[in-house]
């Protein structure tokens, strides 16, 4: 049977074979024991030819309410913000898309500088002396963090503020459990973390703090307060924050995080279900050593001209094997590509411009929700681009009203913490119009009264 | 020009003023930040990103993407790596809108597609390597190690067993000590034979009731196919030692045998390798990992599930190592690997391996004269060569790489695995073409001639490159990781 | 006010003013007549954003009933056959997206090879000796073959069968009117063309006989004893051809055709509402230097390397200007290569089995379709994947109700010929399934009962 | 390697058996077209196409590109030929199903926003050029001349007129006189004065009751605006003699001035110059012709209309001159075109222009005093310089374009318009940027230099390119215009 996708025909193989000296492909399979051979083909669906596939593949495609067919409020860890053209692509110029790891850095200059761009940037959104090339997404950016933490520090508890993203605890509590690692609590009672509570739970065995910015919630933590207490008692800050954010929001290292980890999908990444993602890493330049992940650094070649390589890499896995700083190997460097031309094209003002509108239309769709019957704002505290709702009626069932109406109405709050069972956790980008939100606010009405 | 005549950074390119962006003015009442949000929150000045038009974008990046060899332009026998064609349907269908612009949080009963294209992908996979449950959620080869071995570290804790070490051959790649270390394992390594299989003496002196488990690669990094791999498993076992088999070289054995078949208790997939997702330059990948039933339980959750015609994610597993990443998986690579399967079929997974082996057998009998063998053939989808007889005559596995980058081939993998002197990793796959493999072939050949000639012109190279050979000490002792506007 | 397409802002703009020695960019206007500048801003829509334009666009494009919305069976020189993945990704890439035709050869040599290998297909499906670079569309190769048969004979007259696509008979009407040539009829009573009528009007005045196979309705023609007919008097023989056809069917160069044109629109190019298309152009050699359009040939550079270049050029207008064999310029050069690398793709193989298929499947269809109560086939002639159906009630009718069901039905033939009123001409194409042309016919059957 | 490495034609890539394209087998009952076709109409043998693999043809097309320069990756400074940035939103909304995917014969209730788009597109053309109608169906600008004479043509006769003369200057594009032959009419080339201006008096001699209309380009040629055209238009109308204007240069008076208002009874548009569609390396373009409410009823049919808010095709139009091409128009062009309008709004149109003329008048000072300047300026979007002084020194206008090659940057158009000895005709546009015209003006300096001191690197050039200098007259004495397997 050909395959569009192999190139030897039998002919091509029986001469192959001729020159290997082997009579059949079988022949070459001698080391494979008899009785470990699969006697029947794979029991999985045969071939189907391209129409037929982009027909399964459409209909498959066609049950899912996108973002496309829907209005999208929906955040939690994943936004539908603005896309700018030209990325997609950028991206799909075979010379980045379909290359490796950097390895021979003569051959990958185009992959090595988009690496180098986008460390810079990111560092500077982010406050930080470095970046790393990338880790698979924000959740396990910030486990690496903690395991970074606790080396750094040699101490073996995480404090992690109730305030962050209870998903990426969960991801912190599974890498935290293999070097024994404790996770404690810092309540987030009125949606912002208690941090006179956190002082005390901050002790001489916490590696680090970790907030988040806009928290889980969309509140605004208050950073240097956080640093204070950790830095009082000998323990790093790990701040959690959205790269998208911060051309309007002050850089947490600015405001004294030793580390700043999150999810960069804002930054141009498709949302595609969760995934690929784009963990953003970042530390200060007395931790680079420790750092997890790819760096790519500038040089000069044999004839003096400027090159960028891998570098550091005595950190990593394929030298430094059991005693590396993390297990990464592939990374998000595509993801990242998207990231640094996004940055690329909204630039200084864009940024500027995708924060201060994302704000106000958030504010905006709060204030005008808020003023539902039976709907108020469940926290207090100020928000950035999203907020937690309280509904009359369980969002749950709201929200799958709403979704036949067109709407992803946002994210029901009970499955991350049972005490908001009756909360819907809205988020608006800048990219939602006056009129959306005006028709979204005439729906929810109805789906409340 | 030579795109190589480029020497921009887009910081560079950056003129006060200048937008690429494009955004609507704000349309509702209260625009302005200052009088919405507390001052303290605020960032004192405008990030210093560059200011550029989007023609600048597009221009930079177009030449800077000139400046990178990728498999689209240029044969890549990265060893070890699976540099195979990437089909374009697979993008075309990843950027469908119900697949691209889906929300990770859509409620199940509005992402009813995309979860029954990950069931159908998951229980595809467990038939493909003989397992009985698999996990998408792994965002790569080195996290679906993480999980095999957290979910192997669970199940002898739910047995009350404390075992504390895992063995590792010193053959493995980097991230299997790495991920068992995380895992909080002692990583024992395993001195294999000089043919690169395991000693079953050593192996049978070292399992002992601390051990875990054995992590091991199947084809190993030799390109070889473990022999007498049923009786290491067996032996394994009788020790209730669990088995993991790193399933990187899985392209290998597509249809022909199956890690489950074979003994092995857990193995991940790398869906960037055998099934055709992009690399990107270095990611994104996913890393599903497989389980045989009694390691079921521990799965990540949450656990795509079907019941009847429903399709759910189902996070009631108490037992669960639990998660790995925020969300599902790398789901856009999810859908590619879910078109290759189906575009390719049960026949045409077999022909992948036949045809990866016997191109690699070709390459391996064409270069046996000119380059030491590191073991004797047949050997599966890759071989590896080892350059020791040139580096009598000054020329390292490393010039050999510069050179045939001017000789138009990306190189093969370099001093990897680490037990070969001077290794060259060559992974053709199945498909690059006859024609690709005879000219790849004589430019080794003529690299090898040039050694005893001509040994200049090797370490000369690469001089077609956009830069020549780089100071990789310069770049380690002097860390300049992000750009400074030039004084 | 800021573009994102352009480049200067006002600081640059000034220091180049200063360079220019001018005050302002008003100043570099003089010599335009006061009374004659545009004292207003023009009256057209303002500027709008990027998401808002792509809200703006979709909703246009979702008040179309196109062929992936609704199973299409429509034709009539535009079909929807299979349109290989690789094809849009490779043609958008820059380097050859956005060049010009390639004036300097050395840094065109990808543009240039692909002209010369889809100039080698063309000519090996037409069964011609030389093909050209391409003409906008079937249409104006067949006006243009009408001049090039009027200058090469000197004779006045072009006698076009009735199975001549209608609307390409128009152009070449538009075409032929300022050389005064006349264009005769050659009836097609039966649905395909009566030669021995044909003989008789064909005379020492006749340029070419100019028919097409498969015709308009879809019906075979005899080529070879057009080609007998026209020679007969001395006339040259022009054939209207669809290349995605002759996988299958005779290369007309092969029974005496002396020029084939026809639309390569089924070798990958999208349907996109008619246009662009792409004019194919291939004739016998002897008539090489009278050729329209631009020709690519193979040569050596200093080198001796072989190398290509446009040739032959002094049949062009930018040299021979008003005696210029054409006065064609920019051409369809992105769409041949659509096409060159759809017949790459497809193959030797392919390009058969497309034929193959469609032909089987429209044979389907026709004994199905025909079996429909009232519902008969309007011709007897062998066709090939397209036929014309004679309907009890009016084809109009019953096609607009067929689209609200998702069918793209055919096409009423009453406009393009009044006696065929109650005809409706349908293609099937090798993407459709059995199950769609079933389900077809259950919907025509209730449309028509 | 240098993609120059590269030689191979598809061709050269195939072998009997290999496959790249993906189809079902047959679902009908009866498949064997023997059985379904009279013998005499099928082909003997199966036609001599390629037989390679997927991976063969994206490899092959990738590296192909890569010979070539594009806008994207390199300045193309093609005077006359409008060389901007085309951006990737038009892309993405051409590609819409909805327009893509739309069959031409779709009915009008069915295609209600393709027709729409058109109508908005033809009313802003008008409005652009301040004519009273446009038909977008012409597909390049070449077409829309022969539209625009033959409406004149079918005018003069409407009025019982019998012109046989049209008048055009010796600096017009060569499409110009040839499609005014191929409408019928006698094509009398009217000299112009050595500053590339009308020469009134000639023309006022030559204008006589013969002369059907007088064509001309706006800006010229040589990148000025014609000081006395509205003077020269009453002129022509006093004579009964209708004007052309050609607008291929309409990017330089965008909301400046409109054709319409100086005079012109008709024009055309190059939407791949001015409203950034795509060239494609020679076409698909598109070439819209507007006219004077006298010349409507002589318009292409179909006439898009309105009534209400339903869009109809309007073919009842008895003076037409009848069709252009099969169908509409191209119709993939019209949405990229509409969408750049849509994006620019009127302040940018007006913009684009302002900057193209700053861009022009900026290289032309930089090089006035290395070239000889055709006419001193201030020149409007494009300068022509003359390199007669350097003929002197032996190094052509070609040569130059070569050497620029080789510098990273495309060439000028050269030796047009032809009263120009020697012309480079530059024309940057508005999208670039300021560094970029520097970094050209900076070669093109060198060049003037290297002239004097060094010019063997002017006649070796291009060597940094795929091939270097080809020989044109052995393409042209034997002609090689298909591939044939080599013996
Ligand atoms: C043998 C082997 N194991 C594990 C890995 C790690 O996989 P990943 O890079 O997907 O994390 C690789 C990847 O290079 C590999 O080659
Ligand atoms: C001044 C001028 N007129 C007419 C044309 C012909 O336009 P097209 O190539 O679109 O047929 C051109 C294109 O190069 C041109 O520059």
């Amino acid at each position: 049977m050909a395959s569009r996708y192999i190139a030897n025909t039998p002919e091509e193989q029986k001469r192959m074979l001729g020159v290997i000296g082997a009579a059949s492909i079988e022949e070459l399979l001698i080391r494979i024991p008899g009785k470990a051979r699969l006697p029947r083909p794979l029991g999985i669906a045969a071939s189907i030819a391209e129409t037929d596939l982009i027909r399964h593949m459409k209909a498959l495609a066609a049950r899912n309410a996108d973002a496309d067919s829907h209005v999208c409020f929906m955040g939690a860890g994943s936004y539908d913000h603005y896309v700018p053209s030209p990325i997609n692509h950028l991206i799909s110029r075979g010379e980045f898309f379909t290359a490796y790891t950097p390895y021979q850095p003569e051959a990958s200059q185009g992959t090595l500088r988009t690496i180098y761009e986008y460390q810079t940037m990111i560092a500077e959104l982010t406050g930080m002396d470095v970046a790393n090339a990338s880790i698979y997404d924000g959740a396990s950016s910030l486990a690496e963090a903690a395991l970074m933490a606790h080396a750094a520090t040699g101490r073996t508890e995480i404090v992690l503020s109730r305030g962050v993203n209870p998903l990426y605890k969960r991801v912190t509590a599974t890498y935290c459990e293999g070097p024994g690692v404790r996770l404690r609590d810092a309540a987030a009672p009125e949606g912002v973390t208690d941090l006179a509570v956190a002082k005390k739970t901050v002790g001489p065995k916490t590696a680090a703090l970790v907030i988040q910015t806009p928290n889980f919630y969309g509140c605004l933590e208050d950073v240097a307060a956080a640093a204070e207490a950790a830095h009082a008692a000998g323990a790093l800050l790990v701040v959690v924050a959205d790269p998208v954010n911060l051309g309007v929001l002050e850089g947490p290292g600015k405001l004294g995080a030793d580390i700043v980890v999150g999810e960069g999908q804002g930054l141009g990444v498709p949302m595609s279900f969760g995934g690929p993602n784009l963990g953003v890493f970042a530390a200060k330049n007395d931790l680079v050593r420790r750092m997890p992940g790819r760096l790519v650094g500038a040089t000069v070649d044999r004839d003096g001209e400027r090159g960028f390589v891998l570098t550091l890499q005595t950190r990593e896995q394929h030298i430094r094997r059991a005693k590396a700083t993390s297990n990464i190997c592939t990374n998000v460097a595509l993801c990242a590509l998207m990231a640094t031309i996004y940055l690329a094209t909204l630039g200084r003002r864009g940024l500027v411009r995708v924060g201060e509108l994302s704000a106000a239309k958030a504010h905006y769709a709060a204030e005008r929700l808020a003023k539902i019957p039976g709907v108020s704002l469940r926290f207090a505290a100020p928000f950035f681009k999203e907020f937690a709702l309280k509904l009359p009626k369980p969002p749950e069932r709201v929200a799958s009203r709403l979704a036949r109406q067109g709407f992803l109405a946002g994210v029901p709050l009970k499955s991350f913490d049972r005490s908001l069972g009756d909360c819907l956790l809205v988020a608006v980008t800048e990219k939602r119009t006056k009129a959306e939100i005006d028709a979204f606010a005439a729906a929810l009405e109805k789906a409340v009264a | 020009m030579g795109a190589g005549a480029y020497d921009k950074l887009i910081f560079e390119l950056s003129s006060p003023g200048r937008e690429a962006f494009s955004l609507a003015g704000a349309d509702v009442p209260e625009a302005d930040v200052r009088k919405i949000l507390p001052e303290k929150h605020l960032r004192r000045d405008a990030p210093a990103l560059p200011e550029v038009s989007e023609f600048d974008v597009v221009r930079h990046y177009s030449r800077l993407s000139r400046m990178n060899y990728g498999v689209d332009t240029h044969f890549y026998p990265l060893g070890s790596c699976t540099m195979k064609y990437n089909p374009k349907i697979n993008e075309d269908m990843a950027r469908l809108p119900g697949f691209a612009r889906l929300h990770p949080l859509a409620a199940e009963a509005v992402a009813q597609g995309a979860l029954q294209l990950m069931h159908e992908l998951a229980r595809d996979l467990a038939e493909i390597a003989g397992m009985d449950a698999v996990s998408l959620q792994p965002a790569a080869g080195a996290q679906g190690e993480l999980a095999g071995v957290l979910m192997i570290r669970a199940y002898h804790q739910s047995r009350g067993e404390k075992r504390t070490k895992v063995l590792v051959p010193d053959s493995a790649h980097g991230t299997n000590p790495a991920s068992t270390a995380i895992a909080g394992y002692e990583v024992v390594e395993v001195k294999s034979l000089p043919n690169g299989e395991v000693d079953l003496d050593v192996l049978a002196r070292v399992l002992d009731t601390d051990v875990a488990a054995f992590m091991i690669t199947v084809p190993n990094t030799l390109g070889m196919f473990e022999p007498r791999i049923v009786e290491i498993t067996e032996l394994c076992h009788a020790k209730g030692v669990q088995v993991y088999m790193d399933g990187a070289n899985l392209n290998a054995i597509l249809g022909i045998t199956r890690p489950g078949d074979l003994g092995f208790d857990v193995c991940h997939f790398n869906l960037h390798k055998t099934f055709t997702t992009p690399h990107g330059g270095g990611g994104p990948g996913a890393g599903p990992v497989g389980v045989k039933a009694h390691l079921e339980p521990f799965l990540p959750v949450p656990v795509v599930t079907k019941d009847g015609d429903e399709y759910a994610l189902d996070w009631k597993r108490p037992k669960s190592i639990g998660k790995l990443q925020a969300f599902w998986g790398n789901f856009g690579m999810l859908v590619r690997a879910y078109t290759y399967i189906r575009t390719m079929g049960p026949d045409g997974l077999r022909s992948v391996s036949d045809n990866a082996i016997l191109n690699a057998n070709y390459i391996m009998k064409r270069l046996e004269k000119d380059y030491d063998v590191a073991v004797a053939g047949p050997c599966m989808h890759e071989c590896v060569l080892s350059a020791r007889r040139q580096k009598k005559l000054g020329v390292t596995a490393t010039d050999i790489a510069k050179r045939l980058l001017d000789l138009g081939f990306y190189a093969p993998s370099t001093y990897f695995p680490l037990i070969v002197e001077e290794a060259l990793m060559i992974e053709p796959t199945e498909t690059e073409a006859k024609e690709t493999l005879d000219a790849f072939c004589d430019a080794m050949i003529q690299i090898a001639r040039e050694t005893e000639t001509n040994a200049a012109v090797i370490h000369d190279a690469p001089v077609t490159t956009p830069v020549r050979r780089l100071d990789q000490t310069k770049a380690a002792r002097e860390p300049n990781l992000r750009w400074t506007p030039r004084a």
